[in-house]
């Protein structure tokens, strides 16, 4: 997550099968309680986050790729 | 040096290739037309590329971008274009994008006669677009000056990064006059300033010394950004006073700055002159020719003749008129330029001569009226 | 410029986070266009350096702001123009035309029909959002029939413009319509639409929370991207007969012109 | 030196033509400076067609762009001899086409040279159309204002290959006429 550029609309949280996101507590610099990958560990690395991301914030680097 | 017998459409035409013209965009207008069709002829021949398109909008708008795209670029139309044009010039000045209008002015308002002259947009040319600026505009009264003026309008665009428009008329279009055509290196032709720093250290509106900033163009690796809104030097959106300040007061002063640069005017005979005429355009033709006849005659009558209408060049006006008792200010049209000369000459009697004519003032409609005065 | 995110490389990242409200689709938009350039820049068909991108105004012309390409950001409807004065004079320029369908389809809707009749080799995205965004709401040529806006308060009484039915009414190679509810496909169409000459159309049928899910009764973006989601429709080879948007009902996504003929610079130019 | 040339007719009749000829003659061939400007009715054929020539040795003399009162004129047809004969110099010379003009105004004193151009074009070239060439021809022939060889360079030049010898052989019949 590069936190500062999300505005916390849910998109990613909305498409990701895995359930892996969440609207995290801690506000970023413009005010809004930036997503975090809370269960990261139930990731799969399809992207769909990524892609949905209106925000260039939260991108995807998959162990070994 | 080459002698050709040509018509003032032609001529403008002929000293855009000389210039180095190599994008042509436009939309069929009379009184203008020539223009385009001799280029469409012409400059495919010489590696340019000359395109009808929709509508005036889109014409300038794509001549916008070819000069982005490192090419000398101009259009050409006549009142009912260039009203459409004129939120597209205003992207031009904003922007610092070279580029040539030749504006045929005709006979209106609104369609008017197609075919017939007038001067009624001397001031629409200066202020139609919005926003605050200087505008560079020229006005030629023969064939030759149509040549010349178009080649100086040329290299002051691409010296200054400005829109310039060269201000004709119906019948300076089609009058054919000799012509004296010159090419360089007999006549000097100027280019844009390109960037002297490499892509991390350019800022595409970071001016020099002379408040021009240089222009890397696109394709060329510097990842320039045209901007329409208000920018700072890197050409980023700021919308504050400080920004909007230095930006409106630089695009103003490099114009005014360089004003030594552009300035353009002819006299005859101002200096024994107990009357002078001021008159630009084809007009100035009929003023020069009443003068000449009276001076015939023992009237002490001489003539300014501003080349560059705007910006006025004021010192010259002072100068020119200084020993005048009456100031006439003679154009084809209601009496509209007639202001600026009178906030000039503000303790000087300055009278108006208006003569709508939808061929040319004759000499002696000016005298009817100036011999009530003298 | 620190580059993280791995499109960053593509943006002017000291100008983030941009201007676009949250959950609005036009990031997801050029999210997917970054990665088709990036797609073939990796697969040597161009550089960087070699595309050119240039909008108009409204939210979606904001875009050129954060574009690490050469750009312009010009006046209200007409980025097609000046494009077209770009590709003629530099022809190795990859140009995109990014705007949305107040830009494309309402002022720029005349140079959009020319530009795709004479086959001119830009490839122009259209982010629908059905709807004036940055005015505050008002009423689009996209907007569905009924919709309230603030300049229809009492229901928008005209029909939608299809583009895609417009569009591929002309001379053109290539129209498409995307979703950003798939960015998969939009990215597939924008790579498609930079892989050949001629003129390109992509529609991406995007979302508006703010203004236009305001108006309709999804102010929440995830609320209105499943609404959005649950009327699409894709299709390998759609026909132009089921362009038709029929909001609440079925949209349909697919390529639904996809030609190879010679564009207007080959033809000015020679090959 | 500095002339004034009137040369007027009715559309259809080159009269736009002997003006282009002159002038690329006059300003490309003989170092003069040239002012033309040509008047036509778009509209309907056989309307008033007129070209204004100013021609000087001196580029200072080129004020007014028209003729105020012409030095030379040339008349194709009566329609348009009254209506700008006020333009002529009472002491003008005045060529006219005698077979579409028979009356010739009686208070001034124009010298007046005449012969019927387009019966004459039809009967020596056979095409009248060519017949504003041999009132060209008469012109210079008479008055000497430019070297008949700058004229039909002119000729060469501005009708193209197809026509120029049949416009020069109508030429050098007016220049002929009276010698």
């Amino acid at each position: 997550m590069i936190v500062d550029r999300c505005k916390e609309c849910g998109l990613c949280i909305n498409v990701c099968p895995q359930k892996v996101l969440e609207r995290g507590n801690e506000f970023n610099i413009y005010g809004y309680r930036y997503v975090s990958p809370k269960y990261i560990e139930k990731c799969v690395g399809c992207r769909l986050c990524e892609y949905i991301c209106p925000d260039f914030a939260i991108y995807v680097e998959v162990d070994g790729l | 040096m080459r002698l050709e017998y040509l018509t003032g459409n032609h001529a403008i035409a002929e000293a855009a290739i000389i210039a180095g013209l190599k994008f042509y965009a436009g939309y069929p207008i009379t009184p203008s037309t020539e223009i385009f069709e001799y280029l469409a002829s012409k400059l495919p021949t010489k590696g340019g590329v000359v395109l009808q398109f929709e509508d005036e909008i889109a014409s300038i708008n794509a001549v916008i971008g070819a000069s982005w795209a490192g090419a000398k670029a101009m259009t050409a139309t006549s009142g009912p274009g260039f009203s459409l044009m004129v939120e597209a010039l205003s992207l031009a000045i904003m922007t610092e994008t070279p580029l040539v209008l030749a504006y045929v002015m005709r006979a209106g308002p609104s369609t008017g006669i197609a075919t017939k002259a007038g001067q009624y947009d001397v001031m629409q040319v200066r202020w139609a677009a919005h926003g605050n600026y200087e505008l560079v505009v020229y006005a030629p009264w023969s064939v030759q000056e149509c040549l010349d003026l178009t080649i100086k309008a040329f290299n002051v665009s691409e010296m200054l990064r400005v829109p310039v428009i060269l201000l004709s008329d119906a019948t300076l279009a089609h009058i054919w006059e000799r012509v004296v055509i010159r090419e360089p290196p007999e006549v000097s032709i100027v280019n844009r300033k390109k960037p002297k720093v490499p892509r991390d250290k350019y800022k595409p509106y970071e001016p020099e010394e002379d408040l021009v900033p240089p222009m890397a163009c696109f394709g060329e690796g510097y990842r320039v950004l045209v901007e329409s809104l208000t920018h700072d030097e890197r050409g980023y959106y700021k919308a504050t006073n400080e920004v909007q300040r230095r930006l409106v007061w630089r695009l103003v002063n490099k114009v005014l700055k360089n004003k030594h640069l552009i300035s353009d005017s002819a006299t005859y005979l101002v200096d024994d002159a107990d009357y002078v005429l001021i008159a630009y355009g084809s007009t100035a033709r009929s003023a020069y020719a009443l003068i000449r006849e009276l001076r015939s005659k023992g009237i002490k009558v001489g003539l300014y003749r501003p080349k560059l209408l705007w910006p006025l060049d004021e010192e010259m006006l002072i100068n020119s008129t200084i020993k005048a008792k009456k100031v006439f200010v003679v154009e084809n049209n209601v009496g509209v330029y007639v202001r600026e000369i009178s906030r000039v000459l503000r303790n000087k009697e300055v009278i108006s001569i208006p003569i709508i004519d939808i061929e040319v003032p004759t000499p002696d409609e000016i005298f009817e009226v100036m011999k009530e005065w003298i | 410029m620190d580059i993280i995110h791995p499109l960053d490389r593509y943006l002017r990242t000291d100008r983030l986070p941009h201007i676009w409200c949250p959950g609005c689709g036009i990031g997801i938009v050029i999210s997917a266009m970054l990665r088709a350039i990036d797609r073939h820049i990796s697969e040597g068909h161009f550089t960087q350096d070699d595309v050119a991108t240039v909008s108009g105004i409204g939210c979606t012309a904001r875009a050129t702001l954060y574009l690490n390409f050469d750009s312009a950001h010009v006046i209200h409807g007409r980025a097609i123009p000046f494009a077209i004065g770009l590709k003629v004079i530099k022809p190795n320029l990859k140009v995109i035309v990014i705007g949305g369908d107040g830009d494309i389809a309402a002022i720029g809707g005349n140079h959009l029909l020319h530009s795709a009749r004479r086959n001119m080799d830009i490839t122009v995205i259209m982010v629908n959002n059905m709807v004036y965004g940055m005015t505050g709401g008002q009423v689009a040529p996209t907007t569905p029939m009924k919709v309230y806006t603030t300049t229809t308060p009492y229901g928008n009484l005209e029909y939608p413009l299809n583009l895609i039915k417009l569009v591929s009414s002309l001379n053109t190679n290539y129209v498409a319509r995307a979703s950003v509810t798939h960015p998969h496909l939009i990215e597939r169409y924008i790579y498609n639409a930079l892989s050949r000459d001629g003129f390109s159309f992509i529609e991406v049928i995007s979302i508006c929370p703010e203004v236009f899910g305001r108006h309709i009764g999804f102010r929440n973006p995830v609320e209105l991207f499943n609404k959005l989601k649950s009327m699409i429709k894709f299709k390998a080879k759609p026909s132009i007969d089921e362009s038709d948007i029929v909001w609440g009902k079925e949209i349909v996504l697919g390529e639904y012109v996809n030609e190879y003929k010679s564009g207007f610079i080959k033809l000015l130019y020679g090959s | 030196m500095r002339y004034e040339l009137l040369i007027a007719g009715r559309g259809g009749q080159g009269i736009l033509l002997i003006g282009r000829v002159l002038g690329v003659a006059a300003s490309k061939y003989s170092n003069l400076y040239v002012t033309c400007s040509e008047s036509y009715v778009a509209e309907t054929r056989g309307g008033d067609s007129r070209a204004d020539l100013i021609i000087s040795n001196n580029e200072e003399e080129l004020d007014f762009i028209k003729v105020r009162k012409a030095d030379i004129a040339i008349f194709m047809h009566q329609a348009q001899l009254v209506k700008f004969s006020s333009l002529v110099k009472s002491n003008g010379t005045v060529y006219v086409d005698e077979t579409y003009v028979s009356e010739l105004p009686s208070n001034v004193g124009w010298r007046v040279l005449r012969a019927s151009y387009t019966k004459l074009a039809e009967r020596e070239i056979g095409n009248i159309r060519v017949a504003n060439m041999v009132a060209l021809g008469h012109l210079i022939g008479t008055t000497k204002l430019i070297n008949p060889e700058a004229v039909e360079m002119a000729i060469d030049e501005v009708v193209g290959e197809e026509w120029s010898e049949l416009n020069k052989k109508a030429f050098r019949l007016g220049l002929n006429i009276g010698v």
